[in-house]
């Protein structure tokens, strides 16, 4: 019998491929995926190819797109190029959602995982503070970081992270909170590893692909938070980002439609990005859920 | 009636691509008559649960669907029937159990309500008619108060009145044909053997065909009439019980029947002499619940309560008892992933639940564990070698002496080196858990503690695990704390045991002595409920690989 | 055209006035609901002051008593008469100790005596001008009813939100957030005929483009004080059915600025300013950001401000290159990059044009070589950049100018106002020089020399450039053409409109 | 489910509700004490302008001069008795304020939630119904288009089109003004001014909903017991309404419980372009106004109403849930 035991499976192909096919089988996430290519392509080559200074007078104020091809999607209000403003746009847009993403599922996993793992009285804590952030209404936590923070980029940025964090703190409570009973962690201390590793070797990597998931709805929400704050007129100045130019645009929406208009579509196509992409990693991480 | 009430000639289930195998079934024949239960018996994944599947037309199309084939009932060829037509025989003609009584109910419905969902789709019968009709079914199946169960949620009941409920369920239109799938799999040995007495009564008086799903021979031998045999989705055996049973033809039946523990202990092997190098004293823990002032009222649990017990060196003590009789509790705190109430663990002379978290990590290198659940005990998302090194590695050796040690343990439990970078999803359940035993074996303990290490797996892998698990232990000397809720694996096993009921032992001794002459009411009734236990496996040996 | 009585009319507000008494809170916006209310002693026409609750007015040679007879004949809406006990208690009691601006105009008022129930005499112990008091009134003399005010706490009154006045409206309600209604008082002092209108509603839309959807829709007649967006007001005026324009706000003239910190020793040289002011295109920006309803600054007083005001200054022509040149002289050679220095610059958050404003100026300061960041705040978090802490290099806003220098941009100049002051110069500039001239102009009690000594005051401040009058402009309103007798006076939106009327 | 359980369920859900509000108080005083400028700075600048003197004068009086600690033990003494305070920049206590605010509140976000509550809920399980077809198709990226909608873009395409060129909506306010409807004529009245502000509100959270929903019925329509159901012959129409709808429903109800707060928070914008006296406008005016008492009541109202719509999900979760005993 001992042949037969040692009889193994075939190897399956690597986990980065299977996961690419199944991510692959569903288009409307290869859609996503290619608008989320296009629109980093264009935050990579803002100012390569589309040279001029988004914040440069570049023509007459309120060129019509198509009408001068120096500015081919026409200028605004101030004679600021539309199409540089939106690779420029496309630059701030993806450098706030990323940021944002990043620090807000740092801090929601640091305060997910000590609260899941530890329980008791940490976990008391920690829920409490969570929900109290939860409580305050997030849009007038965030008016209110930005004016304290000033309306600069970075802590913009910030500010959004600071009042995105308790989803995937929650998302990541709950699932330390089912993985930390599963066996492996039992074996894991069991052979007398640290908390430390337990939480962030064993748990963290095994929690994570829900996380992921969501990161796609922060990074799609961060966006559309920038843009609520620069069209009440607190966005930064100093950047061409498109919740600026939407905010700027929109008072002269019913004449020069196309100064808000350009950029909205930007906006919703990159959030749409993001959404498409989130449903295809959360069917590729979940196969449970798929169908063909 | 004339004619079988099932006949099932030539089916065959075709499964997506990329499946382990195009057919899940590959030509099926099979009958059912009035009045008889047919068993179906196989291995995990050999196509069971899909023909009771194509038989109801409930398989998950169009992924896995029927490739060909004709399954008569009552002399129509249900595949052929409409939609609408086979909706009105579902539940009506032909009925099914299922496994797991807690899921196949819906949370959110009363128990009574979901009986006579079947009454109020097939009949007309009126609410008052439909409500007596229920009452008489729960009364039926024994339920001991059916007004109150009438009215209570699925999760308000027991598991084996939830499985007496799917029985009324299923049984309460007089159907022609029922399915059951494993429906006592979930169960405790007491129960499992109350429901199959059940089964058998009603079906006697209601004089329908039972199709009935398992993957225990021991079940088989306790209900069958008939015996189908499958594997891999081929037929590859079937007759009469006795026949099957006692003469099998076919050498994957043979193994499978081989591999049944016997309930015949080893002889007892004298331990007085040998060192203790497990001591648990007094060992008790309630559960209660938490929070305090704000937390509200819940009941407590006394899951061990003042237990103790000694292990020698080399020895294999088991401890047996039903469902939520506190086994699990007890290993668990034995490995102090749990804290104790009250009590003591000396492993090698030091007590274990006084130690500091320091001195804790230090000793678990003599205390190890093999877990239940060969998948979830491993951690999905890192390599075999980097499983089985991570103990060595926690304390202290150097990666590469591990890793390479890894290997070598990979092949004292009979597994190719070759698995070393694999991820666990890439084996069988059973290869699974000889990466657990490596895992525990990688520390060098004293002490092994096993919690039901073969209950997920088959028969024939559980045999080779057990045999791996008793030549390690009589090689490297190790002492094993084994968990278990099947006296056919303790008997085979273990040279002591303890039985545990509600925390407390209620009776402990040597295997073979305890199993000829229990004391205990409990631990009567208990070795009462065997399934099978009339039936010896038949001697078949010579034959063995 | 015969005017028709009746109708109601729906006046949009851009921001909530949540104080309606004209004697605690002088700003445009109060005027705006509360001048239908209540009415200041005297008000100013086309053809200069005339009285509304005064009659007459005279002052003492010295200048030190101003005697101000009231109109007889007028009665509170509750019904109570009006009489100089009123006049002299909101004078002594609100206009002095409470009310913005007015505490600097009445600082040296002593008492108010009432020789006669119809006659005010204001005692000064430093000369008053006239002309002064005069200017001032229309804004700052507005008395409330003292039976109603007297021996409660003022500032927590009642009637600062529901006001009783002697006005062609009385008040009927105010919904916190929607609107204020007033209706039309049947005991109005000028005659049963007035006014023609039954009522008024002031509805607040913060919105620009729905408040410019709603003009549109016929939701609303009338939309001053910039409203809505230029954008918009450029449209509707071409729409048709609308009259955009400035009239009616010759009393409240704006200048756009651009302010210096002067602490900053870059910003402290005069070639620097200079070359920045070259550096701004200030009628390109005119024609983008204010759609040509302005014209360019002459200094701290605008084109509206009468005798007071000259365009014989010095003015700084667009030129960016010899703006380029200025700043080498200067000793700021523009670097690798093509940036010659930092500088940060805090936009006041007056809405959308401050913030083009910034974005322009911060636009035109890179083509010559200079890096402005501009830093977004709230208005406290302006104020306390600019005002109190001085965190800023460059700041621009605007600032109104109250028909009279004196009570308004001087304060820009004149150095000594306390830390945290808003809209004083906190650009720490002084120059003991100008502090001289501004007062002897404000001290000037005859007319003729006194804006000849203005116009010197402007002069000196085109060629110091301590903050830039970049632009002056008037308020712009949208009327529809349904409205008639509106703007024909020259602080319109914050008179009494006794004599609107509405064609329906 | 009892009463008396219900009620001691009550008191201990707000007791376990004071750290949190506590904590929440605390931490927007101090934060807001970060803010650059006061109170007064903002009176000052609406103002126009006041003097030096005078805007001391104003400091004094409100308390503002004092050390921020001892503001907020005032304050906090005055807020455990349930006394909001005094607003500065309206010149009126602030609970007298808020409770006209409030209305206006509820209203917009009552309908938008129970709106998008409803059509989410239903579009989702007709979407998971017809999993991967047109239907379905059409559904989720109908539902992905409405998520990435910015509101405020939304809002002004909606006041455009409905208000300004068709000319069937009012463009924004809570009633018809100067009209002064009574009875059914002022309900109709004051709906037809909701219909767009509570559009754009919903919209998003419709598509949170549905995602939500399609998923959880997906997860269900796999359970065992459905296959029972279906076992026993039950049709799909049965099956959506009696086994599955109940219990996918229980995921998404507990979302609703948690995103209250957002909503009021997304109303910021949308209160303001249609300018609907609420409490999301009120506090983003709040904010810029430094006015510390009203934003502090807002929020403290806020906490009291996610308390409240906790507890009512709790409770309708437990009817839902048959397993779930309120503990
Ligand atoms: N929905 C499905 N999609 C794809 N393959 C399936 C599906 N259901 C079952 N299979 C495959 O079909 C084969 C037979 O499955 P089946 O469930 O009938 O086994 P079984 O004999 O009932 O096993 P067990 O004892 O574990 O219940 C297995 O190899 C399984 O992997
Ligand atoms: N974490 C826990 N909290 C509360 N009660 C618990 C907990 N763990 C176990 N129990 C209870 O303690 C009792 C003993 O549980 P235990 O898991 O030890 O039983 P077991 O003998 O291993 O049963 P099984 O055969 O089902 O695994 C049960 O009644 C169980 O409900
Ligand atoms: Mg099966
Ligand atoms: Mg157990
Ligand atoms: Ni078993």
């Amino acid at each position: 019998m001992t042949a037969a035991t040692t009889d193994l499976p075939r190897a399956e192909a690597p986990r980065a491929v299977t996961l690419w096919r199944r991510f692959a089988r569903n288009r409307a996430a290869l859609l996503g995926l290619f608008l989320f290519g296009l629109v980093v392509l264009m935050a990579l080559t803002a100012g390569l190819v589309e040279p001029v200074d988004p914040l440069r007078r570049a023509g007459d104020p309120l060129t019509r797109p198509f009408t001068d091809w120096a500015v081919p999607l026409g200028t605004d209000q101030l004679g600021r190029d539309i199409l540089a403003g939106l690779f420029h746009g496309a630059r701030i847009s993806l450098l706030v959602g990323v940021l944002a993403t990043l620090l807000s599922i740092g801090i929601g996993v640091l305060v997910g995982a000590l609260s899941g793992f530890f329980g008791g009285w940490v976990d008391d804590v920690l829920m409490r503070v969570t929900e109290a952030f939860q409580t305050i209404p997030n849009f007038v936590l965030l008016l209110s970081l930005v004016a304290i923070l000033g309306s600069s980029i970075e802590y913009i940025t910030l500010a959004i992270a600071i009042v995105s964090w308790t989803a995937p703190a929650r998302m990541v409570r709950a699932e330390f909170m089912s993985l930390r009973h599963r066996e492996f962690v039992d074996a894991a201390r069991n052979l007398g590893v640290s908390n430390a590793s337990l939480i962030f070797r064993e748990i963290l990597p095994n929690a994570l692909p829900p996380v992921i998931v969501y990161a796609s709805v922060i990074m799609a929400l961060s966006i559309l938070l920038e843009s609520a704050l620069a069209f009440l007129g607190l966005g930064d100045p100093n950047f061409a980002s498109w919740g600026n130019m939407i905010g700027q645009g929109r008072s002269v929406l019913r004449t020069d439609w196309y100064c808000a208009a350009i950029p909205g579509i930007a906006i919703l196509l990159t959030v749409l990005s993001f959404s498409l992409l989130g449903e295809g990693l959360n069917d590729a991480l979940n196969p449970r859920q798929k169908k063909t | 009636m004339t004619g079988p009430v099932l006949d099932i000639r030539g089916l065959r289930i075709a499964l997506p691509k990329g499946a382990d195998r195009p057919f899940a079934l590959a030509g099926l024949d099979l009958s059912v008559n009035a009045g008889e239960i047919v068993c179906l018996v196989g291995e995990s994944g050999s196509g069971k649960s899909l023909t009771a599947g194509a038989i109801m037309r409930l398989l998950p199309e169009p992924h896995v669907h029927v490739a060909g084939g004709a399954i008569l009932f009552e002399g129509r060829d249900l595949l052929a029937l409409p939609e609408r037509e086979m909706k009105a025989i579902r539940g009506d003609r032909i009925a099914q159990i299922f496994q797991e009584p807690m899921t196949a109910l819906n949370p959110q419905k009363t128990v009574g309500w979901q009986i006579d969902e079947v009454l109020r789709l097939h009949t007309r019968m009126d609410r008052k008619a439909r409500r007596a009709r229920v009452l008489e079914m729960l009364d039926l199946v024994h339920i001991p108060d059916p007004t109150s169960v009438h009215g209570a949620y699925p999760h308000q009941i027991s598991g084996g009145q939830r499985q007496r409920v799917m029985i009324a369920m299923s049984l309460c239109l007089s159907p022609r044909l029922v399915i059951a799938d494993e429906p006592t799999t979930a169960l405790d040995v007491t129960t499992q053997l109350q429901i199959l007495k059940l089964i058998r009564e009603l079906q006697q008086k209601e004089d329908a065909g039972i199709l009935f799903i398992t993957h225990d021979f021991g079940v088989v031998a306790e209900i069958a009439d008939r015996v189908v045999v499958l594997s891999q989705g081929e037929m590859v055996e079937h007759g009469p019980a006795a026949e099957v049973l006692n003469a099998p033809q076919h050498p994957y039946t043979r193994a499978l029947i081989t591999a049944i523990p016997a309930l015949i202990p080893p002889k007892p092997r004298n331990f007085q002499g040998a060192p203790v190098v497990l001591r648990a004293q007094g060992l008790t823990k309630t559960f209660a619940p938490r929070g305090g002032l704000l937390g509200g009222k819940r009941r407590t649990v006394k899951a061990v309560d003042n237990l103790s017990f000694d292990l020698h060196r080399g020895e294999t003590l088991g401890v047996v008892g039903e469902s939520g009789s506190g086994k699990t509790t007890v290993s668990r705190i034995v490995t102090r992933l749990l804290e104790a109430d009250t009590g003591a663990v000396e492993v090698n002379g030091k007590d274990l639940l006084a130690c500091s978290p320091r001195e804790l990590r230090e000793m678990r290198r003599h205390i190890q564990m093999v877990f239940q659940d060969p998948m979830a005990s491993l951690n999905p998302r890192k390599r075999v070698q980097d499983i089985i090194a991570q103990g060595p590695i926690v304390h202290g050796t150097d990666p590469a002496t591990a890793r390479a040690r890894a290997r070598d343990l990979l092949e004292l439990v009979e597994l190719s080196p070759a698995a070393a970078t694999r991820f666990p999803h890439e084996f069988s359940g059973g290869q699974r858990q000889r990466i657990g035993i490596a895992r525990a074996l990688a520390m060098e303990p004293k002490v092994i503690v096993a919690d039901e290490p073969v209950s997920a797996l088959d028969v024939s892998v559980q045999a080779q695990v057990l045999k791996l698990l008793a030549d390690l232990r009589d090689r490297l000397h190790l002492s094993l704390l084994f968990v278990t809720h099947d006296l056919r694996v303790a008997a085979q096993l273990c040279d002591r045991v303890i039985v545990m009921q509600k925390g407390e032992i209620v009776e402990s001794g040597v295997t073979a002595d305890l199993f000829a002459d229990p004391r205990h009411p409990y631990t009567q009734q208990l070795l009462a409920s065997i399934p099978g236990r009339g039936w010896t496996p038949p001697d078949l040996k010579t034959d063995a690989a | 055209q015969e005017p028709k009585r009746g109708g109601t009319i729906i006046v949009h507000m851009p921001s909530e006035q949540r104080i309606l008494n004209p004697a605690l809170r002088a700003s445009t916006g109060v005027y705006n609901i509360t001048g239908k209310i209540m009415e200041p002693l005297i008000d100013k026409t086309y053809d200069g002051p005339v009285g509304v609750l005064a009659t007459e007015w005279s002052s003492t040679e010295d200048g030190l008593k101003i005697t101000v007879k009231l109109r007889e004949g007028v009665n509170w809406h509750d019904g109570k008469p009006f009489t100089c006990d009123d006049v002299a208690f909101s004078a002594m009691e609100l206009w002095k100790p409470l009310l913005n601006y007015s505490s600097t105009l009445q600082q040296y008022l002593e008492s108010v005596d009432c020789t006669d129930d119809h006659t005010a005499v204001f005692n000064y112990s430093q000369p008053m001008p006239l002309d002064l008091f005069v200017a001032a009134m229309p804004d700052l003399g507005h008395p409330v009813p003292r039976h109603l005010y007297e021996g409660t706490d003022i500032m927590k009154s009642e009637y600062n939100t529901a006001p009783v006045g002697t006005g062609p409206f009385r008040f009927v309600e105010y919904e916190r957030g929607q609107y204020v209604i007033a209706e039309r008082n049947d005991d109005y002092w000028r005659g049963a005929e007035y006014p023609y209108l039954d009522r008024i509603v002031w509805r607040f839309i913060p919105d620009k483009s729905a408040a410019a959807a709603a003009i549109e829709a016929g939701e609303i007649h009338e939309s001053g004080f910039n409203g809505i967006s230029m954008a918009d007001l450029q449209r509707l005026s071409e729409m048709g059915g609308f009259d955009v324009g400035t009239q009616g706000y010759e009393n409240n003239v704006a200048h756009s600025t651009v302010e210096f910190n002067h602490r900053n020793p870059i910003l402290a040289d005069l070639k620097v300013r200079q070359a920045i002011y070259h550096g701004l295109d200030i009628d390109y920006a005119i024609q983008t950001i204010m759609r040509g309803y302005a014209k360019p600054g002459r200094g701290p007083i605008p084109s509206a401000g009468g005798a007071n005001y000259t365009d014989d200054v010095p003015t700084y022509a667009y030129d960016p290159e010899l703006a380029k040149r200025m700043l080498d002289e200067a000793g700021y050679p523009a670097g690798a990059d093509g940036i010659r220095f930092k500088l940060r610059h805090r936009p006041a958050p007056w809405g959308e044009y401050t913030q083009f404003w910034a974005e322009y100026f911060s636009q035109a300061m890179k083509e010559i070589g200079i890096d402005v960041e501009i830093l977004t705040n709230d208005a406290p978090g302006f104020l306390n950049g600019v005002y109190r802490d001085h965190d800023f290099d460059t700041a621009n806003g605007w600032h109104q100018f109250r028909s009279d220098p004196a009570v308004s941009t001087m304060v820009w100049l004149r150095s000594g106002s306390p830390e945290g002051t808003p809209w004083s110069n906190q650009f720490g500039w002084q120059s003991d020089e100008m502090d001289q001239m501004i007062d002897a102009a404000q001290a000037e009690l005859d007319p003729a020399k006194r804006a000849e000594r203005y116009h010197e005051i402007q002069a000196k401040a085109m060629a110091e450039i301590p903050v830039i009058f970049a632009i002056e402009h008037p308020f712009i309103s949208v009327t529809t053409t349904k409205l008639k007798n509106h703007h024909n006076t020259p602080r319109w939106n914050s008179s009494s409109w006794y004599d609107l009327w509405l064609d329906e | 489910m009892h009463l008396s359980q219900v009620l001691s369920y009550a008191l201990r859900r707000l007791l376990q509700a004071v750290p949190v509000v506590l904590l929440i108080m605390v931490g927007t005083f101090l934060l807001l004490k970060m803010a650059p400028g006061d109170t007064v700075d903002a009176l000052v600048g609406d103002m126009g302008g006041a003097d030096a003197a005078y805007i001391e004068k104003l400091r004094a009086e409100y308390g503002l001069d004092q050390p921020v600690w001892v503001q907020l033990w005032r304050y906090m003494a005055k807020i455990v008795q349930f006394d909001f305070g005094w607003s500065f920049v309206y010149e009126k206590p602030v609970a007298t304020i808020l409770w006209e605010r409030l209305g206006t509140t509820l209203l917009l976000m009552g309908s938008s939630l129970s709106l998008a509550f409803t059509i989410g809920v239903v579009l989702g399980a007709v979407a998971a119904r017809r999993a991967y077809s047109l239907t379905d198709n059409m559904i989720s990226t109908l539902g992905l288009v409405f998520y990435a909608t910015p509101s405020f873009f939304l809002s002004l395409m909606m006041i455009l089109l409905f208000s300004v060129k068709l000319g069937w909506l009012p463009v924004g306010g809570v009633k018809t003004i100067a009209a002064f409807h009574t009875g059914w004529a002022h309900v109709w009245d004051v709906a037809l001014h909701l219909i767009m502000p509570t559009a754009a509100l919903s919209l998003i959270y419709l598509s949170f909903y549905l995602r939500l929903m399609r998923a959880s019925v997906l997860e269900v329509v796999e359970l065992d017991f459905v296959r029972t159901a279906r076992a026993k012959g039950a049709g799909e129409a049965r099956l959506m309404v009696h086994h599955i709808m109940r219990n996918a429903l229980l995921p998404v109800v507990t979302l609703l419980g948690l995103q209250f707060s957002t909503v009021l928070g997304g109303s910021v914008v949308v209160e303001t372009i249609f300018a609907l006296p609420g409490l999301g406008q009120l506090a983003y005016q709040s904010v810029i106004q430094r006015d510390m008492n009203m934003l502090m009541g807002i929020i403290f109202l806020c906490a009291i109403i996610v308390v409240i719509v906790n507890f009512l999900t709790d409770l309708l979760y437990a009817r839902l849930d048959s397993r779930i005993a309120l503990r």
